[in-house]
C-alpha cells in the first residue's frame, strides 16, 4: 500500500505540471492566432524550460536569490497535494480552504524575497507591485471563500466540491461570487489587465529581471504549477470538480480560454487602479453574494 | 506678409534681407543678439525651430543662428550673429525660448562655444568621454580621427578572421 | 534613509522608444525628476555631410529618422532646389505627396504598435505592424528598398511610377481604411485605454506654444499649425484636407489626433492619385551630379513629419559640398523641453506611455 | 560509457538550444526598424522559437542592430558580459562589419568583432526580414553543430578584447 502512495505522490505533481504546461502551450498558440500569426511550435514552452535548465552560466546574488525559486516551487507542489484532483486522493481529504489560503502565499513571498535580494530596482518595484496586487485580490477572494464556507457549512475543500456534485454548481447557485472568483483568478495568474508586476515596458519583467538560466527555468515550471493551482481551485470551488481527469481538464481549459480572450484585448491597469478596481467591483459582487447567502 | 517684415525692419540694429516671402534673415551684432530675440518674440515669433552655429573658419568667426517661426503670420525668420572664434561665448536665450536650453548644450559640446547663464552648458550631452577638440569645428578632421582611433577591415584580414584573435 | 531613489530606464529597456536612456528619480512610485540622456545613436551626420557631395548625402540623410525616412529626402531636396532655383515638374509634386503621405501612414502605424505595447496591449502592435508591412511592399515596388528609399531627390523623384502602381496603392488605402475600424474597436474606443490615457500628461495651449511643440502635440491643444497648410510644398496646395484639432491636450488627444491623421493621409493619397497628371516628366533636368555647384547662400526648408516640423538649415559656399547642414527634428524640444517637465509628478507606470504619446524618435535627437 | 552520455547530453541540449533562441530586446541601431515586422504577424519569428526577452540575464542572443557608436559600445559590452553562457552575437547590417556609410564618422566603431566576439553577420543596409530569418536559421545550424562558440572565444581571448575596448572607450 505504501508503494501505491509513493506512486501517487509522484504522479499528482507530474499530472499537475503536464496540465499546467499544456495550458501554457495552448496559451501561446491561441494568443498567436488572435494576433493574426501562426504561432510557435506547440511544445515550445517545454523546449524553453529545458533550454533554460541546460544553460551553463550561473550567477548568484546571495542565498535567498537561489532559494527563492526553489521555495516557490516547493510551496506550489505542496498546494497541489491539497487541491482535489479526480481519481487521486492523498491529502485532498483533509484539504482545508483556510490553510490553503496561507500556503498559497508562500510561493509569492519566496519569489519576492529572492528577487528582492538581487538589488535590481526594477525587481524591487515589481515585487512591491506583486504584493500590492495580492493585497488587492485577496480581499474579494477571502469574502468569496467565506461565502462558500457559509453556504456549504464546511471549511473542507473536498466537502465543498462533493456538495456540488450532480450539477448544482456553485457557479449557478452563487453567480455573483463566481464572477468575483474569476476576476480574482485573472489577478492571481497575472494576466492582463492585472500584469503590472511583470510589465516589460515599465519594470522590465519585474521580479524576473535578474533571474536567468536555471533560476528562470524553475520559475517557469512554477508558473505551470501556478496556472494549474488557480484554475483547479476555481473548478473545484465553483464547478463542482469533476468525476474524471479529462472532464476536469476540459473545465479548466474552458476557463483558461476565456481568460486568454480577455487578456489579449485589454491594456494593463496601473497598480493603484488595479487595487482600486479589486476593492470596488469584485468586492461589491462578493459582498452581495455573501449577503444573499446570509439572508437565505 | 509684407507688414511683419516692415515691423521687423524697424527694430533697431536689425539688417533684414528677404529670401522668400516666408523666410527672412536678420543680422545683428553680438551684443544686441539677446535683445533682438526678445523683440522678435514680442513681434510674434513664438517658436524656436533650431539654433546652432556655422564655423566660418576663413573669417575666424562663428555664425550663431536662431530659426524662429511666427505662427500667426506664417513666416520664418533666421536671426544671425557673428562672434569671435577664440574663447567664443554667448548669452543664453533659454529665458526667452525654453527649447534653446537643449540646443545650447549641444552647441557647447559640438562647437565649444560657451553659453553664459545656461546651467548645463559644458556638461556631457551627446558625446561621452570626448577628449579631442569639439567635433563640429571645421578644423577637426574626422577622417584623421577615424584613422587614428579605429581600424578598418581589410580583405586580407577577412580571410583570417577568427584565427588571429 | 533617503526617501528617493534613482532608476535608469534604458538604453536596454523596452519602455524607451529605441536606444535612449532616461534617468529618473523616484519617490515611491512617483517621479520627482527626469533627465534624458541621448547620444547612443550619434553618428555625426552633420559633420559627415560637410565631407560629402550633395548627391552622396542623399544616401546619408534618410538614416536620420528611421521610422519615416522620406521627410529627410524631401526637406533636403527642397533646400537644394530653393538654393539652385529649380522648379520641379507637376507630376513629381504629386508623386512626392503620395510618397510622403504613405510614409506618414507607416510611421503612425509603427507608433501605434509601440504606444499600444506601452499600455500593455500587444495585439494591436501585432496587427498594426503587420498592416504596415503591406505599405512597405508598396515602397519596395516603387523604390526598390523597404526602409531607406532615396526616392525623392533634388529636381523631382528618381523614377516614374511602375505600371499599375496607382491601382495597388488605392487597393492598399481601401484595405487600411477597413482595418482602421478594427483598430478603433480594439484600442481607440477601449474603455481601459481611455481610463489610462485621459488626463495624463496634459499640456495647455500656452505651454505648448512656449515649449516649442509642433505636430500632433500642438494640434492636440487646439492649434491647427501644420507645415502642409502654412508653407505648402509638393502638391499640398492643390489638395483638399483639414487639419485635425482637439482641445484636451492630454495623451488621449494626441493618440486620437494621430489616428485621425492616418485617415487624413489615406484620403490625401486617394486625392493625389486621382488628380495627378497621367503623363509628364518627373525630374527637372539637373547637371551631372558631380557638378551640382549650389550657389552661395543660406536657406531653411521644412516639411511636416509625423512628429512635427522637420527642417533643414543649409549653408552653401558655392562648391559641390554643403558648407553646413543643421537638422531640426521635432523630437528635440518634445523630449528635452516637454517630456522632462511632464514626467515630473507622474507615475512610473506612465513613463513609457508619456514618451510614446509624444512620439520621441531618438535618432532624430542624436543625429 | 561516461563519454557517450556526455556526448548525448551535449547533442540533446544543443538541439533544444537551437529551437529556443531568446534574443535580447535592445535596439542598438536603425536595424531595429526591421525587427518589428520580423517579430510580428507578417513574418512571425516566434515560429522558430525566437522571442524577444527583456533583460540580458534572460536572453541568449545579442542582436547588434546596425552601427555602434562608442557610447553604445560601452553598454553593449556590459550587456554582453551580463548574459549567461551560452550566448551568441549577431552583427546586423553592414555597419558593424566595416562601418558602412559611417566610415568617416568619428563616433562609430568600424569592426564589431574586435570588441566582442561575433558569431554571425548579416550583410545589407538594412537586411530584409527574410535575410534575418535566414540568418537565424543559419545560427540554429551553427548551434546544433556546436560551432557558435563566441562566448568561449571571449573567455579565451579576454585580454585581446579588453585591450581593444580600452582603446576606444578610454
Amino acid at each position: 500500500m505504501v508503494g501505491k502512495e509513493i506512486l501517487i505522490a509522484i504522479g499528482i505533481p507530474l499530472l499537475a505540471f503536464s496540465i499546467g504546461i499544456s495550458l501554457m502551450m495552448f496559451r501561446r498558440k491561441i494568443a498567436a492566432r488572435i494576433q493574426r500569426r501562426y504561432g510557435p511550435n506547440f511544445i515550445q514552452p517545454l523546449i524553453d524550460i529545458f533550454k533554460l535548465l541546460a544553460k551553463k552560466g550561473n550567477i548568484t546574488h546571495g542565498i535567498m536569490y537561489d532559494l527563492g525559486p526553489i521555495i516557490a516551487l516547493a510551496a506550489s507542489i505542496t498546494v497541489v497535494f491539497f487541491i482535489p484532483m479526480p481519481g487521486m486522493k492523498l491529502m485532498t481529504g483533509s484539504a482545508d480552504v483556510i490553510a490553503l489560503l496561507y500556503i498559497m502565499v508562500i510561493g509569492s513571498l519566496a519569489t519576492a524575497l529572492g528577487a528582492g535580494e538581487s538589488a535590481n530596482p526594477n525587481s524591487s518595484i515589481g515585487v512591491a507591485r506583486a504584493l500590492t496586487l495580492m493585497l488587492g485580490y485577496d480581499l474579494p477572494f477571502v469574502i468569496v471563500i467565506i461565502t462558500l464556507v457559509l453556504k456549504y457549512h464546511t471549511t473542507n475543500l473536498y466537502a465543498i466540491m462533493q456538495a456540488q456534485a450532480g450539477g448544482s454548481w456553485a457557479m449557478w447557485v452563487l453567480p455573483l461570487s463566481a464572477i468575483a472568483g474569476i476576476i480574482v483568478t485573472y489577478g492571481a495568474l497575472g494576466e492582463h489587465p492585472f500584469d503590472a508586476a511583470v510589465a516589460p515596458n515599465e519594470v522590465a519583467t519585474g521580479p524576473m529581471a535578474e533571474y536567468g538560466g536555471k533560476h528562470l527555468g524553475l520559475l517557469m515550471i512554477n508558473h505551470a504549477f501556478h496556472i494549474y493551482i488557480e484554475l483547479a481551485l476555481f473548478v473545484d470551488l465553483f464547478m463542482g470538480g469533476a468525476s474524471n481527469i479529462f472532464y476536469f481538464y476540459a473545465k479548466m481549459f474552458v476557463i483558461f480560454v476565456l481568460i486568454i480572450f480577455f487578456d489579449e484585448v485589454l491594456p494593463r491597469f496601473r497598480i493603484d487602479d488595479a487595487v482600486r478596481f479589486y476593492w470596488r467591483w469584485p468586492t461589491i459582487l462578493a459582498l452581495i453574494g455573501l449577503i444573499i447567502v446570509l439572508v437565505k | 506678409m509684407k507688414e511683419i517684415i516692415e515691423r521687423v525692419k524697424r527694430i533697431s540694429g536689425a539688417e533684414v534681407s528677404v529670401r522668400r516671402e516666408n523666410l527672412i534673415f536678420v543680422d545683428v551684432s553680438r551684443d544686441k543678439l539677446i535683445s533682438m530675440l526678445y523683440d522678435m518674440k514680442l513681434e510674434g515669433f513664438n517658436q524656436l525651430s533650431i539654433m546652432s552655429a556655422v564655423d566660418r573658419l576663413e573669417d575666424n568667426e562663428f555664425e550663431i543662428f536662431y530659426v524662429l517661426y511666427n505662427y500667426r503670420e506664417k513666416i520664418n525668420a533666421v536671426v544671425r550673429s557673428r562672434i569671435e572664434r577664440e574663447n567664443a561665448e554667448i548669452e543664453t536665450a533659454e529665458k526667452i525660448y525654453p527649447p534653446a536650453h537643449t540646443y545650447e548644450r549641444e552647441l557647447t559640446e559640438m562647437f565649444g562655444i560657451k553659453v553664459l547663464g545656461n546651467s548645463e552648458s559644458g556638461k556631457p550631452f551627446i558625446l561621452e568621454n570626448w577628449k579631442d577638440k569639439p567635433p563640429m569645428r571645421k578644423d577637426f578632421d574626422s577622417v584623421r580621427y577615424v584613422n587614428s582611433h579605429y581600424e578598418f577591415r581589410h580583405s586580407a584580414e577577412e580571410e583570417t578572421e577568427g584565427k588571429n584573435e | 534613509m533617503s526617501k528617493s531613489y534613482e532608476l535608469f530606464i534604458g538604453p536596454n529597456h523596452p519602455g524607451v522608444p529605441g536606444n535612449f536612456s532616461l534617468h529618473l528619480e523616484l519617490e515611491g512610485d512617483t517621479i520627482v525628476s527626469a533627465k534624458g540622456d541621448p547620444g547612443y545613436l550619434h553618428r555625426a551626420f552633420e559633420k559627415g555631410m560637410e565631407n560629402r557631395l550633395y548627391i552622396q548625402n542623399l544616401a546619408l540623410i534618410p538614416r536620420i529618422c528611421v521610422p519615416e525616412p522620406d521627410i529627410n529626402e524631401a526637406a533636403y531636396s527642397m533646400a537644394i532646389e530653393d538654393l539652385m532655383g529649380v522648379e520641379i515638374p507637376e507630376r513629381a509634386k504629386y508623386i512626392r505627396t503620395i510618397v510622403l503621405e504613405l510614409a506618414r501612414t507607416t510611421a503612425y502605424l509603427q507608433w501605434m504598435g509601440g504606444y499600444a505595447a506601452s499600455l500593455g496591449l500587444y495585439t494591436l502592435s501585432q496587427w498594426a505592424t503587420g498592416d504596415r508591412d503591406y505599405a512597405i511592399d508598396m515602397f519596395s515596388e516603387l523604390t526598390g528598398a523597404r526602409v531607406y528609399h532615396m526616392y525623392i531627390w533634388p529636381g523631382g523623384v528618381r523614377r516614374d511610377l511602375p505600371a499599375g502602381w496607382e491601382d495597388e496603392i488605392l487597393g492598399y488605402v481601401k484595405y487600411l481604411k477597413d482595418k482602421l475600424e478594427d483598430y478603433d474597436n480594439l484600442f481607440f474606443k477601449n474603455a481601459m485605454f481611455m481610463h489610462r490615457a485621459k488626463g495624463v500628461a496634459k499640456i495647455t495651449q500656452e505651454q505648448a506654444l512656449e515649449w516649442g511643440a509642433t505636430g500632433p502635440v500642438l494640434k492636440a491643444t487646439g492649434i491647427a499649425q501644420d507645415v502642409r497648410k502654412d508653407a505648402p510644398y509638393a502638391a499640398y496646395p492643390y489638395l483638399d484636407f483639414d487639419i485635425p484639432v482637439l482641445t484636451e491636450g492630454d495623451s488621449w488627444a494626441r493618440a486620437i489626433i494621430r489616428r485621425m491623421e492616418i485617415e487624413n493621409a489615406l484620403n490625401l493619397i486617394e486625392q493625389a492619385v486621382k488628380k495627378m497628371p497621367k503623363k509628364g516628366p518627373v525630374w527637372t533636368k539637373m547637371p551631372n551630379p558631380f557638378k551640382w555647384y549650389v550657389p552661395t547662400g543660406e536657406t531653411y526648408a521644412k516639411v511636416e513629419s509625423s512628429r512635427g516640423e522637420h527642417g533643414f538649415y543649409m549653408v552653401s559656399d558655392g562648391t559641390n559640398k554643403p558648407y553646413r547642414v543643421a537638422v531640426r527634428g521635432a523630437s528635440m524640444p518634445h523630449m528635452f523641453t516637454i517630456a522632462e517637465k511632464l514626467l515630473v509628478g507622474s507615475r512610473l507606470a506612465d513613463a513609457s506611455h508619456i514618451l510614446l504619446s509624444l512620439d520621441i524618435c531618438p535618432p532624430e535627437i542624436d543625429r | 560509457m561516461d563519454k557517450m552520455t556526455e556526448e548525448q547530453y551535449r547533442a540533446i541540449s544543443n538541439m533544444l538550444r537551437k529551437r529556443s533562441l531568446w534574443m535580447l530586446h535592445y535596439c542598438t541601431g536603425c536595424g531595429a526598424m526591421e525587427l518589428p515586422p520580423t517579430m510580428t504577424s507578417r513574418y512571425d519569428m516566434e515560429r522558430f522559437g525566437i522571442v524577444p526577452y527583456v533583460t540580458p540575464r534572460q536572453a541568449d542572443i545579442l542582436l547588434v542592430t546596425g552601427y555602434v557608436n562608442t557610447k553604445t559600445l560601452r553598454r553593449i559590452v556590459t550587456v554582453y558580459e551580463q548574459m549567461l553562457d551560452p550566448k551568441y552575437v549577431i552583427g546586423f547590417g553592414s555597419c558593424p562589419i566595416n562601418g558602412g556609410v559611417y566610415w568617416d564618422s568619428y563616433s562609430v566603431i568600424k569592426q564589431l568583432d574586435k570588441y566582442i566576439p561575433v558569431d554571425l553577420y548579416i550583410a545589407g543596409c538594412m537586411p530584409r526580414p527574410e535575410a534575418i530569418i535566414t540568418a537565424f536559421r543559419h545560427l540554429m545550424d551553427l548551434v546544433d553543430k556546436g560551432k557558435a562558440d563566441g562566448y568561449r572565444r571571449y573567455k579565451e581571448n579576454l585580454d585581446y578584447y579588453k585591450k581593444n575596448q580600452r582603446k576606444v572607450l578610454g
